[in-house]
């Protein structure tokens, strides 16, 4: 099992960052991770933690929402990477799967793949590969292949996104609630599709997820963050047993899971950090 | 100090045109200050204020220059011109807009403060169908003429004037009219080529002068029967459509190019000494005359009005009285070096609007040059009084004016 | 701490839907009304009334009124000149044919003409959006402009087509026509303003502000919840062009004095208003002031820098008088895109933090 | 199944009423995609009723049929045994129906006290000149009270330190919340909520889930729910229709649709628990 | 006598021909919207400046003569050489590829990811402060330009129609070098942003910024490329607008004349500008032939064309060729 202690192999390094919104909003206070090469980290916590921020931090696109890295440092096979645009990084092979599909609603389904396959310079055919490859993973998206992205439903959209991203080939991908809005058993398929392309071709993975249960199943490391700062962070599988994780992320108390109808009171979160 | 304030236009849509006016102007009074140490002993100064052509920014420097003992104010723009009326009147400061403003500021008994000699629109309309009827041989009834206007108040202007002249000579009018800025005239010169007009006359200004031009030189149009006011007859106008301009027509009412004596004082005192307004390439143009002769008219009335208060530094209220005791005759022009530049003026109270003559001239395109193609023609007053009366008569209602000469 | 917002409790939905919650917003707010009636009519000479002060206050409620249109329902329009000018030939038209009222009346009028003129042209934004729309509205600058032009009727068949503001007086004073005082021209502009800036504020904290904003923000999802685009928009449009015909009529009537369609209420006139609501901040009454002042001071500004102090020769300044506007507007939208007045919020909530940052 | 027209009473003792709204034989075609094929089922008024189904089936199109914004192509949709006939949205949300987006459609511009307070505008009567005179004209009044109300909602869904806040910078889960907000406030007959609980955690789904049930409850609102999580759909819900390429495959209790065979093929893939 | 129905086909023809010269400035708004969703506003100063460019370098103008006169008192106006004018084309077209950059660098790149109005702002800015600097650049009194493209009345087809209906055809060969360039032009770009990688990317650029940056698309790339493109087509529209009228102000007032164009043919579609272009043309110069002139005392171009467009916007509200908006939630 990998973790995610700083080995040689650690591909990308988050250093302390701070992240402003407006020059005003103190977002990220803090955060440190490392993300090993050919690793599946995943990245939870609460709305409004800071998984997107520190995803975009890392992706580069927080200047386009006019956030800043103020302090600490982002690097990438030991390269900083945080004064680049985003465009260098994904051809560093660093991509990221916005949360909230994010589709080109003008393109067809195929043209959004396609401008996946931007950064490539390894010819049609390859190309042309990936695309049946991508249909293969989401046959609906195959069937819908002609309509413009903007008319296609909340998860085929999704799918979209994450085929688009696939299309580039990236050495690291970044994604951001991959399972939001899927049917359950795509979500499976999702991230049995994250598991064998980490497997068999070693592309890393740092995975912003809610759905803290699949999450923690398929990742090999975790860290929860919670008010933009990181609270635990431990390998997967010690996560999954903590008795904390069970009660508030994964909605397990001793006696197993509860049903949603007999939850009767709002419960008061308990937070690490208050 | 004699302050006359320079309301110019070097920037904006009208750039082309306001430029060389505003060197005109303000080279002559440079000439008067370096050679003759100013007029009758005080220096003038020109502060030059920069409107674009916009009336607002004609009205902010208008309120900014008039507190430094502005004397008189030519903002050589109708718009400024009409919003500046009440504002002088109010203020006492005189309005000089030759050759353009409101026509009927000719009336004196009205308009106390403006002052629009020598020649206004209706003059210039006037002057143009006496032109076409000499080279007519006299006759013009049943002739068609066709009116190019730029489709603005300025523009409109000789429409009344046309219409009763039309009546009166018997010629078939046409108008029509070319939406600012005129980039696009195709329309209006299908037009002429169809209704083959005997003549074209042109209101236009800005980048419409130079469309026109081109348009009617593309349609084969016979340039000698195309005639522009003197707001549609400089270089910049026919520049554009080069060679074949040649013979285009345009109206003025002073002479232009480099031959009179003034220029010598001018190239020795202004150009040579590095005084020159602006790049000092315009000397001697069509605008840059114009805008030296309203200097001219300025220093004269200023100098008048020295005459007549016994001081050199005169105010504003004597500076109207100069203007309309101005008695510009030709043995004067001679000795300001402009002989035979202008008409001579003898204005009254009555009288703002002096002789209302202009003269034809005709662009060469080989030698870049207007030349003179008629002598002065006289405006055809019996048709024009009865217009000017009617006009400022309702302003004189409006604003309930009374006779301001009795 | 400059700036006290802690400690500022509210105790009922009546105080919290204030204006101006903070209170030291309110007391500036008020210092500043204070300022505008009591002490500058005592100083204003006739430079600073027609250079700086009346523009300022009538393109004011130029911006106000386009920026309900623009900023609060989300309409961009480019015809903004065309209604100033159906303000501007309405006022004139009641001022001569009916001398006897008062040109207050006269005013109001023009500007629930010009309400109706603005309904009609709004009609299209039913089906148009957007920038198409922005270009659509074109239409009715330039189709107003050509009418007013063509139509002697408007001007009363003066032989020249310009428009001349008789004189009128408000309680025996001269607000129009030659005689008026620097000190009329302001206040009667200055209460004008105050009165369609409460007019405006009501307006946008309320029921019907909401609705402009929703159809702003997301029209369909509006409409899902309940909000008629029609009755929206075109009310939209009817309040914005009142305000702007207010302005028309007092551009022509009381700053002007005289006018020309074509020259006075061009389409310069439409970008100009519509660079202060953006540069003042979309959505923002407090912009709206900020857009005007910074368009109509900038360049009065420059050019006695440029020219008065600097002595550089006019055309050289008027050009680097437009590169600096025109870098000045690139420099604040890069360093806030929403605007004067956002920047001013953001100031704001910097001096609060001060001097702890976060 | 109970009879149509008569109420009952759930094992939790919740008083089910009668059919509220009836959809026929609903058919909705964009151009060559069929996104609904021939459905029909009902809503009982003050239940709790889910529609599920594979991605792309048809749900979220079926909420945009019954809150009007997309006219069916065929069939017709029964609206207190009246049908309805052909009507703009704004005018299905004055009967009552409110929802919330399944890509959160909040007014960015506005604060979450505004974009709550539009929802309560199918409420507000005062006119335009009414707005304008504000104290005068008792505009300030309507306001207050209908304020009131919101901040009961604010309350309620716990989002009181937000309520300033404009509503573009919220995270995610909070936007949601602030939907369900505004769809509140106008105190509907029946909400829609398309998947009000994507992108949450268990923790946010429990007290999402705990808000449904409330407002059911105490307003007895009558809800209709897309959702994904199982286990959210069978706890919730009274009765679930389950969509798969347009077409209804099933319809029944949670119990009757998680052993039905078509829909796990379709749809749950293995039983859910 | 050549009846109204010869007189509209003449009309028609000439309208057409206007409509060319329309599309030319159109393109540049088409280019620069589909690429990044900014309605530029600065297109229209943008083939001033460009028209300026090209006369200052085929004249051998000293550039920021003035400033530096005023500043040193010397008295430079020209250098002592004319550049021909295919050079002079190609060092303007340069000219216009460094101002693509410093746009890019100085301005665009700050504001990804902003709303549409206030990139649209943005270019307002620079409208100004592109006239400003032209004018300190090169003058702002007027200049002729003349790069040896033919004007004047076409004789052959001239006489062709007189011989045919006894009415012979006016056509500008101006006009017709401008509307071969013009096909040429939108043949290129159409092919270009249809078939290319780079045509693709401007598309994903102009519907999201954000998820465009996220699949490695450079914005600045994309960016430098089609502003430079729009520049080249301001260059091509100044040179056809400039010959007709000299360069001066008033050039950068063509684009009031492109935009009933633009929303005719649609913001996005290449085609779309030429074809929005022909239809305004021929439509506004019947109109003003048929009832402007005759009923409505003429000058109604101007508002015809826009009012043409609305009409057509009605029934389509993204042009006739732009993309469909697309309305869901
Ligand atoms: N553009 C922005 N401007 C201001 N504040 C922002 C902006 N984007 C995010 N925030 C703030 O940053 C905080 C973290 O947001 P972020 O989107 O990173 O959370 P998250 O962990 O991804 O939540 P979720 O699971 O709901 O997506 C939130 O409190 C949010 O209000
Ligand atoms: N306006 C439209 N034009 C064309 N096709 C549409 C339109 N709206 C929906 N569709 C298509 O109809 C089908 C059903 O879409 P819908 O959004 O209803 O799915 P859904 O069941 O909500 O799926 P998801 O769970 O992914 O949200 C999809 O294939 C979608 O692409
Ligand atoms: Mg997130
Ligand atoms: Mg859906």
């Amino acid at each position: 099992m990998l973790d995610a202690s700083k080995t040689d192999n650690t591909l990308l390094e988050v250093n302390n960052i701070e992240v402003i919104y407006n020059h005003v909003i103190l977002v990220l206070k803090g955060v440190s991770l490392s993300v090993p090469k050919g690793g599946i980290t995943a990245l939870l916590g609460g709305n409004g933690a800071g998984k997107t921020t520190t995803l975009k931090a890392i992706s580069n696109l927080l200047k386009s929402e006019r956030g800043e890295v103020t302090k600490g440092s982002i690097t990438y096979r030991g390269e900083r990477v945080q004064d680049g645009s985003p465009a260098d990084l994904v051809r560093k092979g660093v991509i990221q799967v916005m949360e909230g599909r994010h589709c080109f609603e003008h393109l067809t389904v195929e043209e959004n793949l396609l401008t996946g396959a931007y950064t490539r310079k390894d010819g049609r055919a390859a190309i042309q590969a990936d695309l049946e490859m991508v249909y293969d993973y989401f046959p609906r998206l195959k069937e819908r292949r002609k309509s413009q992205a903007g008319y296609t439903s909340g998860g085929e959209q999704q799918m979209v996104a994450m085929g688009r991203a696939l299309m580039s080939r990236p050495e690291t991908i970044l994604l951001d609630e991959p399972s939001m809005g899927l049917a359950p058993q795509l979500v499976e398929q999702i991230f049995e599709i994250v598991k064998s392309v980490n497997e068999n071709e070693g592309v890393t993975f740092l995975l912003a997820e809610q759905n803290t249960n699949v999450a923690l199943r398929y990742a090999h490391y975790g860290y929860i963050l919670e008010s933009g700062r990181i609270v635990m962070d431990g390998p997967a599988a010690e996560l999954r047993e903590n008795p904390d994780v069970k009660e508030f992320y994964l909605g397990m108390s001793d006696e197993g899971r509860k049903s949603f109808r007999d939850v009767r009171s709002y419960r008061r979160r308990k937070r690490w950090l208050a | 100090e004699l302050v006359v304030p320079n309301l110019s236009y070097r920037t904006g849509p009208y750039a082309a045109n306001g430029i060389p006016y505003a060197d005109g102007f303000n080279d002559y009074f440079t000439l008067l200050n370096e050679r003759d140490g100013g007029i009758g002993g005080e220096m003038v100064a020109t502060p030059e204020c920069e409107t674009a052509y916009n009336t607002e920014k004609g009205v902010e420097c208008y309120e900014s220059t008039k507190g430094e003992g502005a004397l008189a104010y030519n903002p050589l723009s109708t718009g400024i011109t009409y919003q500046l009326i009440p504002k002088v009147t109010a203020d006492g400061i005189t309005l000089y807009t030759p050759g353009y403003g409101r026509t009927s500021a000719a009336n004196g008994k009205v308009f106390k403060w403006v002052f629009n000699f020598p020649a206004n629109y209706w003059d210039g309309a006037s002057v143009a169908i006496k032109h076409i009827i000499d080279q007519e041989g006299g006759d013009i009834s049943g002739k068609k003429i066709a009116l190019v206007y730029h489709n603005s108040a300025y523009g409109k202007e000789p429409i009344r004037t046309l219409e009763e002249l039309a009546k009166k000579h018997g010629f078939e009018l046409s108008t029509l009219p070319v939406d600012h800025p005129g980039q696009e005239q195709k329309s209006q010169w299908l037009q002429i080529r169809r209704d083959k007009p005997d003549y074209v006359l042109m209101w236009g200004w800005g980048v419409m002068n130079q469309v026109a031009i081109q348009e009617a030189v593309n349609i084969r149009f016979p340039m000698d029967h195309f005639i522009g006011v003197w707001w549609s007859g400089s270089e910049n106008d026919v520049a554009p459509a080069g060679d074949k301009a040649s013979g285009y027509k345009a109206l003025s009412f002073h002479g232009t190019g480099m031959d009179y004596p003034v220029y010598a004082d001018l190239k020795q005192y202004v150009v040579d000494a590095g005084k020159a307004s602006g790049a000092g390439d315009q000397v001697g143009t069509m605008l840059y005359s114009r805008g030296m002769y309203a200097a001219m008219i300025i220093s004269e009335a200023i100098r008048k009005a020295q005459e007549m208060a016994g001081k050199s530094n005169v105010n504003a209220a004597e500076v109207r009285d100069g203007f309309e005791n101005l008695d510009l005759t030709e043995a004067r022009l001679e000795e300001l070096g402009l002989p035979n530049f202008a008409q001579p003026i003898k204005a009254s109270c009555e009288n703002h609007g002096g002789p209302g003559s202009a003269k034809v001239f005709q662009w060469d395109a080989g030698a870049k040059k207007w030349n003179e193609a008629s002598d002065w023609i006289e405006s055809d007053k019996d048709v024009l009084n009865p217009l000017i009366e009617e006009d400022s008569a309702a302003f004189a209602s409006e604003n309930n004016i009374t006779d301001q000469c009795n | 701490m400059f700036y006290r917002e802690a400690g500022d409790f509210k105790t009922s939905y009546r105080e919290d839907s204030q204006t101006f919650p903070i209170k030291f917003d309110r007391l500036r707010y008020y210092a500043v009304l204070a300022v505008a009636f009591g002490i500058v009519p005592l100083f204003i000479n006739d430079y600073w009334a027609n250079a700086v002060a009346v523009p300022f206050l009538i393109y004011a409620i130029a911006a106000i009124g386009l920026n309900i249109l623009v900023g609060y329902a989300g309409q961009v329009s480019l015809g903004t000149g065309g209604f100033m000018a159906v303000g501007a030939y309405a006022v004139y038209k009641l001022m001569t044919a009916f001398p006897d009222i008062n040109i207050f009346f006269h005013v109001i009028i023009a500007g629930f003409i010009t309400a109706a003129v603005g309904v009609i042209f709004g009609l299209p934004s039913l089906r148009i959006k957007g920038f198409y729309l922005a270009v659509a509205t074109l239409a009715a600058q330039f189709f107003l402009v050509w009418l007013f032009n063509k139509v002697p009727w408007f001007y009363n068949y003066s032989a020249s087509g310009q428009i001349n503001a008789p004189e009128r007086t408000v309680f025996g004073v001269f607000v129009t026509g030659a005689q008026t005082s620097a000190m009329a021209k302001y206040m009667f502009c200055l209460v004008v303003l105050t009165l369609v800036a409460l007019v405006a504020r009501n307006l946008t904290r309320g029921t019907v502000g909401r609705k402009w904003m929703a159809i702003r923000d997301m029209d369909i999802a509006a409409e899902i919840i309940g909000v008629n685009p029609l009755t929206t928009k075109l009310s939209a449009f009817a309040v914005s062009s009142f305000f702007i015909g207010i302005a028309g009529a007092l551009f022509f009537a009381v700053y002007l004095g005289a006018a020309e369609v074509g020259e006075a209420f061009g389409i310069q006139k439409s970008f100009l208003i519509l660079f202060m609501v953006i540069i003042g901040g979309l959505g923002s009454i407090f912009g709206s002031f900020a857009g005007a002042a910074f368009l109509v001071l900038l360049p009065v500004f420059l050019k006695n820098v440029l020219v008065g102090t600097l002595g550089w020769p006019t055309d050289l300044a008027a050009h680097i008088e437009l590169m600096i506007v025109g870098g000045l507007i690139v420099a604040f939208l890069i360093a806030e895109p929403h605007g004067l007045a956002q920047l001013w919020r953001v100031a704001k909530e910097k001096l609060r933090l001060w001097p702890f940052p976060h | 199944m109970k009879d149509m027209n008569e109420g009952y009473v759930t094992a939790d003792g919740r008083q089910i009423g009668g059919v509220i709204m009836e959809m026929k034989n609903i058919t909705l075609r964009f151009g060559g995609v069929v996104a609904i094929k021939d459905i029909s089922f009902d809503i009982r008024e003050g239940e709790i009723r889910a529609i599920i189904g594979p991605n792309g089936a048809g749900k979220s199109s079926m909420l945009n049929v019954i809150s009007g914004f997309y006219i069916p192509t065929e069939g017709e949709v029964f609206y207190k045994g009246i049908k309805r006939g052909p009507m703009k949205p704004y005018q299905v949300a004055r009967l009552g129906i409110a929802r919330t987006f399944q890509n959160i459609a909040l007014f960015d511009g506005m604060s979450v006290l505004d974009n709550i307070m539009t929802g309560r505008l199918t409420h507000m009567k005062k006119g335009l000149m009414s707005q304008a005179g504000w104290w005068w004209t008792g505009a300030a009044a309507e306001e207050h009270e209908n304020r009131e109300k919101v901040e009961k909602i604010i309350d309620f869904l716990e989002i009181q330190n937000i309520r300033k806040t404009p509503v573009g910078r919220l995270p995610y889960g909070l936007k949601k919340r602030v939907e369900l907000a505004r769809a509140l406030a106008a105190e509907p007959k029946i909400l829609l909520l398309d998947e009000p609980m994507a992108g949450m955690n268990v923790e946010e789904k429990e007290d999402m889930s705990r808000f449904i049930l409330d407002v059911n409850d105490e307003f007895g609102t009558t809800i209709v729910l897309i959702e994904h999580d199982m286990g959210v759909v069978m706890d919730l819900s009274d009765r679930v229709v389950v969509m798969d390429y347009g077409k209804k495959i099933g319809d029944g209790t949670p119990d009757e649709v998680r052993s039905n065979q078509d829909v796990i093929d379709a749809y749950l893939g293995v039983a859910h628990d | 006598m050549p009846d109204i129905v010869l007189y509209a086909a003449e009309v028609t023809l000439n309208g057409l021909m206007a409509g060319v010269l329309y599309a030319l400035v159109a393109l540049g708004f088409v280019l620069i919207f589909k690429a990044s969703g900014i309605f530029n506003y600065a297109q229209g100063v943008l083939a001033l400046f460009a028209a300026l460019t090209l006369v200052g370098i085929q004249k051998g103008q000293v550039p920021f003569a003035h400033l530096i006169n005023a500043m040193t008192g010397n008295h430079y106006t020209n250098f002592p050489w004319e550049v021909p004018a295919i050079v002079a084309i190609l060092l303007a077209a340069a000219v216009m590829v460094v101002l693509a950059i410093i746009i890019e660098k100085v301005v665009l790149k700050h504001l990804v990811n902003q709303a549409p109005i206030i990139l649209f702002m943005a270019t307002i800015g620079m409208a100004y402060f592109l006239e400003g600097f032209g004018d300190v650049m090169w003058g702002s009194d007027i200049k002729t330009l003349d790069v040896g493209l033919p004007q004047g009345i076409n004789d052959t087809i001239d006489t062709v129609t007189f011989n045919m209906f006894g009415y012979g055809f006016f056509i500008d060969n101006l006009d017709i070098v401008a509307a071969i360039v013009a096909v040429l032009l939108v043949s290129a770009l159409t092919v270009f942003s249809q078939y290319s990688k780079q045509g693709r990317a401007l598309r994903a650029v102009a519907d999201d910024h954000q998820a465009a940056l996220s699949v490695g698309i450079s914005l600045r790339f994309i960016w430098i490329l089609v502003w430079s493109i729009a520049g080249f087509v301001a260059l091509v529209a100044g040179i056809m607008w400039g010959s007709k009228s000299g360069v001066q102000f008033s050039l950068s007032l063509i684009a009031l004349k492109a935009l009933p164009v633009l929303m005719l043919g649609g913001f996005t579609s290449i085609p779309g500008a030429i074809v929005g272009g022909l239809i305004i043309g021929v439509g506004e110069k019947l109109f003003e032939l048929l009832i402007g002139a005759p009923f409505l005392g003429g000058a109604t171009e101007n508002w015809f064309a826009y009012v043409l467009a609305l009409v057509f916007l009605v029934f389509r509200p993204q042009g006739l060729f732009g993309e469909k908006i697309i309305e869901r939630v």
